[in-house]
């Protein structure tokens, strides 16, 4: 069941990799935060701890449906057109997203996470999360994916955290989520400024400070 | 008690600006707080030398040398940056780039801003230090975006995401840190103190994985090359007090999470692998920090390429280890905190004369601001390591350090390099300060507060080349208990 | 008794010098198959001039007239200065070898500056062609000196009374000092003294400017020279001990063989005189790399021991 | 490291407190001079600047001669670099004084990164900062570490002392300065580094190796021929002397060389005895460059120019200052009776002396650089010849020096002490030798109780048994006497009058300076015979009223300076050209600035184990 969710990730992971236009990734990313919010869930509903559930809840109420919602109509808002502007084509992307998992299963075996089956599928799939956030943050030139690059990589972590230690502090978990909150509407901001400036939000364009 | 003081005030202050109408009031009553919590870091800092051990409160606050010493830095910038931010603000403000209101969002933001980097040293729950360092990044992108015109607002979005992206793997490497802490022990904690006391027990492989995410995460936000690339663009954009507090303090915060990381890597692994790191990391920082400083035009961006340098020099001397080098390095800290300050505060002035960045147009700035010149060509010569600024100090011990221990490559590119950044911050400065005056520029007289500000800060870039024989034992001291055991 | 002694020195140089510098004009011409002056003209042409009156330029300064006082005074001390009618002289405390280098040098310093202070371009030209030479000259001459102080151990003035055996190395030194010798005392093929013509002269060019006494004092400066330079040239190659005590006989005898032997190197200068044509200013730095070169080959030869 | 206060921080041996002296005796008629030096020349908080920077100045010379710690020395070294590269920048008007303040300061400092080196090495083995403890602690040093440390001395120091090849900055810093600090700066700043060379390599390392002695001769001669080149080629009457300072550095240097290379054959007598001429050297060139660089500070006050070819028979408007100026200029080309001639006869002597002493090839290796000296000193004659003749004599060349007027009375109170100096270190000879020798012998460590240089109070004899001797009095009581007598001589037969008249001119009517030799050409024959280290080249142009008409014609003639055309020029090129290539890591975008530090974790972690 939960490799299952696991893979699910994953595979909305690579549909954000393919993703050319801006709602398809809003909506692959809403599909992870709840792949996400699943797992949490479960793993709070197996252990019964009180915490999990509230940070399963604040996932589904942020990640699911706060930041998708606000990320969207600051899209609609600011009226920019909806292609990602790829810098590497999709099929490419795809490749490298693939290589970039096989790198993080190697990787999570040489960390030496040889337990359980489970925490080996679930840090493979939180660190290629991680890498491959960073490489859409690389790859597309809007300013949105740069946020949901973001995001993806903070849920990568959210699920490592989840999968090696059950959690972290609660305070902490909260803080954190409080944290990624704020960023997110603070980027949400600038992006505004940034259209506002700029008339576009294409920021490989924003190249004026150099050297 | 202390550290009350010193949190509660730029809370405080913060919330007073919305019933202070003055401006100018405002400036100096936000000063007068800062003075404050100037005195209180004193306090904190002796007390904690006297005691010789640490505070804590609740297990959520804990107070050693090592924070006392970042929070009396933090707190030393961040009042010569009230008292600068007087008079700037109020010419701004005059001269119509930014509204009434939008000064009172600037002394809202300064404070929340001074009160995050107050904020990280004294917290003991790394996960919360995380939380704390994001906030200032936060903070500090609207800052650096303040005046919304197109650079800087494109400098805050670089920023914004070059440092949340760095800081993401730093939460990251937190989490493998109590992941391989929870494996030792199986207690459930963030705590530093917790996790220092059972480093030893540590696993070796998952610490030294943890800890380059750490580095390269912390190291984005200390402005370690090759991650340095948001410094130049927020620091030249950023107005000129918080270019002052991003260069002097806010990269030390991230250092000073670095520390803290390292100690536990130290205890964990040994010193040779965060040795080989940093100094790595700070070469490659010095390297790139002085082809930049040779070409560079604009004076903000030099200033921001010579932070990087200094935190380059600082990494080198964490990495070379031994009294000699961690305590130059603490010193290094400080006294680059100061420095810079100094010299984005005069460039801060002499960019509001002169309209402009480009160092190539700026003539004659002694002839023009006598005092703001004088102070330029001081903090020009002392963050360049010119005897008997303070900054000399700190550099000979890091360099004399990696000497005596054998690092002769790292001993020759640390004189190479400084020597030509010297040669090119001599050459760009003494061009700007000395010549003719362009036509058009009267002599202007500069105001008080930003007169005491300077002297402030000058005061301890004389100084602290003298007091050395006075603080060395509890210099001795701060690294022995830090890194041994 | 000893000052009597210098004294009758400084009488024979003044008394002799001109003289050999006609003996060789004198030659000269005879080789070249004319008459020539008489041997003595030198004397009646410093009669001559020291009855004169004297035009002094307008734009001279004092430097113009103190010039002719310092270098007579500066040939004359060095005159002084070697061993000539007695082996010890009490001017021996003066200097040694290296001082009497220097010493020329004052003369020859304040010649050019008296050059450039008139403000004809004349002057100028002989004054930097004059500096020039022998500027070029000394670390030949230092080798000389060098060469033959290595012999005797010591650059005491009195390495040239004499005692010294002739070597292989003192006479390629002898050489070197001759080729010196040439180019310090104006002669061809460095400079030419009898000419006018503006392109050529050194010598000539700086003192264009004196007439009158002064012009006597520095024409007896620069007979007083030359005798020096041939007298060290001919200790050098025709060693003959002077005189320990005050002995007239032998003093008187020394004398004797002291003017042949001058007069035989007088010949030889006069002899390559006539032989070789004036070389352009600038091929003298080769002449004096040459005699440098000989410089060099005396010391390897001092240190080898021939 | 950080027991920085040793017990004692200052040293006062002899050595020290010759320097001391040096220092005293140059900067107290140079502050005399500059109360009328600066009147009128600059606004009353920059002569309160100015003045306060020669304290300053003064002060931190005095701490670097006298300190007895290596950090603290150090610090000192640099303030004094700091110190003096604000007073080269005095007159922030030029441009000219920026440029050289920078290549002045980066220079030295690239200078003090090999002084750092060399003290961290000595250090490291003495785990002290004073110099007792170094110095019995570098007895225990490994040879090829004594090589390194003194190759990075003489580096660090050289710089300073403005050895050949690194003397470039010398010529732009030391003429941008006021003349009264130009004259400090050449005759005791530059000598500081003299110092560091005694008392760290003769004094604290040792001697031990000939070839360190042999490189320093070596560097020396260059030093001295590559100097007085230049300074003939050279107009500028400041810079002139600035590289004049370079000579007589090189000079200066040969009796140290000299001193090193006995000490390390074991000749100690010799070695007290080079060492002398050395420092005998050191303090008149101090004397009489200080006073030369005064009177050129008063040529400039004057006339307002540097340019030797638009001065001119100032000796008619400014009496005192040209027979100042020829004393010094006597001194420096080395004329008896003056000091300069003792202490280069001294050198010569040591050579002459060192030869008798040593074997074969070497006898030959200090012939030569005799004979270079010899060189040296002649072409300095020829070069001072040039700068009096056309800067004081014949008639002005233009309205420069037409009007000048002589100066004030504190300017030539301060040229008249120096030249005074001139002369009593020129006839006071042997008691200024006796006192040498004592601080030769506090550098070198030898016994000099047993040795004598000199025969009675007024002549010099370097070697008992060589009956070689040199008394400057009696040099100077024969010259006067006979000069005297040539003067009776003239006035006996004074029969007829001393008319005065126009010079010469060949039928010329209009005889004016135009006519008028210039330097440029006095100083066309060295620039032939020396083409192939000068590279000349020239620049004409005609400027023509018709096609048969020339109206004017100007002539210019450069020399390309080698050393920095061919060193430092393409090394400064190399570091400009690769940091622009740098340059391009950064272009701006933020996805190449993401990726810099995804890669940067990649290549951690994949060689996480490397480290």
């Amino acid at each position: 069941m939960m490799v299952i969710i696991l893979l699910g990730i994953l595979g909305s992971t690579f549909l954000m990799v393919m993703a050319k236009r801006m709602p398809a990734l809003i909506r692959s990313f809403c599909y992870q935060s709840f792949f996400l919010f699943l797992i949490i869930f479960i793993t709070a509903f197996k252990e019964n701890r009180l915490d999990l559930y509230v940070v399963a809840g604040l996932i589904f109420a942020l990640k699911v449906l706060v930041i998708p919602y606000f990320l969207s109509s600051t899209a609609t808002k600011i009226k920019v057109s909806e292609s990602l502007g790829l810098f590497i084509n999709s099929q490419l992307s795809l490749i490298i997203a693939l290589v970039l998992t096989y790198f993080s299963w190697m990787f999570s075996k040489n960390l030496g996470f040889t337990g359980e089956y489970f925490s080996g599928i679930a840090i493979t799939v939180a660190f290629s999360q991680v890498f491959i956030g960073a490489f859409l943050m690389i790859s597309r030139m809007k300013a949105f994916t740069q946020v949901i690059g973001l995001l993806v990589m903070e849920n990568g972590i959210f699920l490592l955290g989840v999968s090696i230690e059950e959690g972290m502090p609660f305070f902490v978990e909260i803080a954190i989520f409080f944290d990624v909150f704020v960023s997110v509407i603070v980027m949400g901001l600038f992006v505004y400024r940034i259209n506002k400036l700029f008339t576009h939000i294409d920021v490989n364009r924003l190249s004026r400070l150099k050297g | 008690m202390q550290i009350l003081f010193i949190l509660t005030i730029p809370i405080l202050l913060s919330v007073a600006v919305l019933f202070i109408k003055k401006q100018r009031v405002f400036g100096i009553v936000n000063s007068m707080g800062y003075l404050v919590i100037l005195s209180a870091s004193i306090i904190l800092l002796k007390e904690i030398v006297s005691l010789r051990s640490s505070i804590s409160y609740f297990g959520f606050i804990y107070l050693d040398i090592l924070s006392a010493f970042f929070i009396f830095v933090v707190s030393v910038v961040a009042f010569a940056a009230s008292l600068y931010s007087i008079d700037y603000i109020r010419k701004d403000t005059e001269s119509g780039v930014i509204s009434e209101k939008k000064a009172k969002i600037y002394y809202i933001l300064f404070n929340l801003f001074c009160f995050s980097m107050l904020f990280v040293p004294a917290l003991n729950n790394l996960g919360m230090l995380w939380v704390a360092i994001e906030m200032t990044t936060l903070i500090s992108a609207f800052l650096v975006g303040f005046y919304n015109n197109k650079e800087s607002v494109e400098a805050a979005w670089k920023y914004i995401i070059i440092c949340s992206v760095g800081i993401i793997f730093a939460l990251l490497g937190t989490i493998l840190f109590s992941y391989a802490f929870s494996l030792s022990g199986g207690m459930k904690s963030l705590n530093w103190s917790d996790m220092v006391a059972s480093a030893g027990k540590m696993d070796k492989n998952t610490l030294k994985i943890a800890f380059i995410f750490i580095l390269v995460g912390y190291g984005t936000k200390a402005g370690l090359a090759p991650m340095h690339t948001w410094l130049p663009d927020a620091h030249s954009q950023a107005v000129a007090p918080i270019s002052a507090l991003l260069s002097g303090v806010l990269l030390k915060t991230a250092i000073y999470a670095i520390i803290r990381f390292g100690i536990i890597t130290i205890k964990g692994v040994g010193f040779q692998y965060f040795s080989n790191l940093m100094i790595l990391l700070g070469i490659i920082s010095l390297a790139i920090s002085c082809g930049f400083i040779l070409v560079q035009k604009d004076l903000k961006r030099l200033l921001a390429y010579s932070s990087i340098e200094h935190v380059g020099i600082i990494s080198i001397g964490l990495g070379i280890g031994g009294i000699l080098g961690i305590g130059g390095a603490m010193l290094h800290v400080f006294n680059h905190a100061v420095t810079k300050s100094l010299m984005f505060f005069g460039a801060g002035n002499v960019v509001n004369k002169y309209r402009t960045h480009n160092m190539h147009v700026m003539r004659g700035v002694i002839s023009t601001m006598p005092f703001t010149g004088f102070m330029l060509l001081m903090g020009a010569f002392a963050i360049a390591g010119m005897p008997p600024f303070s900054i000399f100090i700190s550099e000979i011990m890091i360099i004399c350090a990696a000497f005596l221990k054998g690092y002769y490559l790292v001993t020759f590119l640390l004189l190479g390099f400084i020597a030509i950044i010297f040669g090119a911050v001599v050459n760009h400065f003494s061009k700007s300060l000395f010549g003719n005056i362009p036509k058009g520029m009267a002599v202007v007289r500069e105001p008080l507060s930003g007169k005491l500000a300077f002297l402030f800060l000058f005061v301890q870039i004389c100084a602290l080349g003298l007091v050395l024989p006075f603080i060395k034992k509890d210099l001795v001291w701060m690294v022995q208990t830090l890194f041994q055991g | 008794m000893r000052i009597f002694v210098l004294i009758l020195q400084l009488v024979l140089f003044i008394g002799i010098a001109p003289f050999l510098s006609g003996l060789i004009t004198k030659i000269k011409n005879n080789i070249r198959m004319r008459r020539g002056q008489s041997v003595f003209q030198p004397y009646y042409n410093l009669v001559k001039l020291f009855s004169k009156g004297e035009v002094i330029s307008e734009t001279a300064s004092w430097i113009f007239k103190v010039t002719p006082f310092v270098v007579i005074s500066s040939s004359l001390a060095a005159a002084i200065l070697i061993p000539v009618c007695i082996f010890s002289s009490p001017m021996r405390y003066m200097g040694d070898f290296l001082a009497l280098i220097f010493i020329f040098a004052l003369g020859r310093f304040f010649l050019a500056l008296s050059a450039l202070d008139t403000g004809s371009s004349f002057g100028g030209m002989g004054s930097s062609r004059e500096m020039f030479i022998s500027s070029l000259v000394e670390p030949a001459l230092l080798l000389v000196v060098f060469s033959i102080s290595l012999q005797f151990g010591s650059t005491d003035i009195s390495a040239f009374s004499g005692m010294h055996p002739v070597t292989v190395s003192s006479i390629v030194a002898a050489l070197a000092l001759f080729l010196v010798t040439i180019a310090e005392t104006s002669r061809i093929p460095v400079d030419n003294q009898e000419t006018h013509l503006e392109l050529t002269m050194v010598h000539e060019a700086m003192v264009l400017e004196y007439s009158g006494r002064s012009l006597a004092l520095i024409e007896m400066a620069s007979y007083i020279k030359q005798m020096i330079m041939f007298f060290l040239i001919a200790q050098i190659i025709f060693p003959i001990a002077v005189p320990c005590f005050i002995d007239l006989a032998q003093m008187f005898l020394w004398i004797i063989w002291y003017i042949v032997r001058i007069i035989v190197i007088g010949v030889a200068v006069a002899l390559v005189e006539v032989s070789i044509t004036k070389m352009r200013l600038f091929r003298v730095t080769d002449y004096l790399g040459f005699a440098f070169v000989l410089g060099v080959i005396a010391v390897v030869c001092a240190i080898l021991g021939v | 490291m950080l027991n920085l206060l040793s017990k004692q921080l200052f040293l006062f041996d002899p050595l020290s407190l010759f320097f001391l002296f040096v220092l005293s005796i140059i900067s107290l008629p140079a502050a005399i001079y500059s109360f009328g030096y600066l009147k009128g020349e600059y606004s009353s908080t920059k002569t309160v600047l100015a003045w306060f920077l020669l304290f300053a100045f003064v002060l931190s010379m005095a701490l670097v001669v006298t300190i007895n710690n290596i950090l603290i020395f150090l610090i000192a070294w640099e303030i004094m670099s700091l110190v003096s590269y604000f007073l080269v920048v005095f007159d922030t008007k030029h441009e000219k004084s920026i440029q050289a303040g920078t290549i002045y300061i980066v220079m030295t400092h690239i200078g003090t990164a090999f002084l750092i080196v060399a003290f961290m090495t000595m250090f490291k083995y003495a785990n002290s900062f004073d110099f007792s403890a170094i110095k019995s602690a570098c007895l225990l040093m490994p040879a090829q570490t004594r090589n390194i440390v003194f190759l990075l001395l003489l580096i660090g120091f050289g710089t300073k002392a403005g050895i050949v090849p690194l003397h470039i900055w010398l010529p732009y810093a030391h003429p941008q300065a006021p003349s009264h600090i130009s004259s400090i700066m050449s005759g005791v700043m530059i000598k500081t580094a003299i110092y560091g060379i005694i008392r760290f390599v003769i004094f604290i390392l040792g001697v031990n190796s000939s070839w360190w002695g042999v490189l320093v001769l070596i560097l020396a001669v260059i030093s001295c021929l590559v100097g007085v080149i230049y300074a003939l080629m050279e107009h500028d009457i400041k810079r002139l002397l600035a590289y004049h300072s370079v000579e007589n550095i090189g000079i200066i240097l040969l009796g140290i060389g000299l001193a090193m290379f006995f000490l390390s054959i074991n000749l100690p007598y010799l070695a007290v005895f080079s060492m002398i001429a050395g420092l005998y050297h050191l303090v008149n060139h101090a004397i009489f460059k200080g006073l030369l660089f005064l009177c050129a500070g008063s040529v400039y006050k004057a006339t307002g120019t540097r340019d030797i070819e638009k001065l001119g028979g100032l000796i008619k408007n400014m009496p005192q200052t040209a027979a100042y100026f020829l004393v010094g200029a006597m001194a420096i080309s080395a004329l008896p009776p003056l000091n300069g001639f003792v202490s280069e006869w001294l050198t010569l002597q040591a050579f002459f002396l060192g030869a008798f002493n040593v074997m074969g090839g070497t006898k030959l290796f200090l012939g030569i650089c005799a004979a270079m000296l010899a060189l040296t000193s002649g072409l300095a004659a020829a070069c001072f010849v040039k700068v009096f003749g056309i800067t004081f004599l014949a008639q002005p060349r233009s309205h420069y020096a037409q009007n000048a007027k002589e100066v004030s009375l504190s300017m030539r109170a301060g040229m008249l002490f120096l030249s005074l100096l001139t002369i009593i270190f020129g006839l006071a000879a042997v008691i200024v030798m006796k006192l040498l020798a004592k601080v030769a012998s506090a550098a070198t460590c030898v016994d000099i109780s047993d040795m004598s240089f000199a025969l009675n109070n007024f002549t010099v004899s370097p070697q008992v048994g060589k009956s070689i001797y040199l008394s400057t009095p009696l040099l100077t009581f024969v010259l006067i006497v006979l000069g005297v007598t040539g003067f009776g001589i003239y006035r006996l037969f004074s029969r007829e009058k001393v008319k005065s008249y126009s010079t010469w001119d060949c039928g010329y009517y209009k005889l004016d300076s135009r006519n008028e030799y210039t330097a440029t050409a006095f100083s066309k024959p060295f620039r032939i015979a020396f083409s192939f280290f000068l590279l000349p080249y020239r620049k004409t142009q005609k400027i023509r009223e018709s096609f048969y008409h020339i109206k004017s014609f100007a002539y210019e003639t450069y020399t390309t300076k080698i050393f920095k055309k061919y060193i430092f020029d393409p090394v400064l090129a190399l570091v400009f050209r690769s940091a622009k290539y740098m340059r391009r890591i950064q272009p701006g975008s933020i996805h190449l600035y993401l990726s810099y530090i995804f890669v940067t974790v990649l290549l951690l972690i994949i060689f996480m184990h490397r480290f």
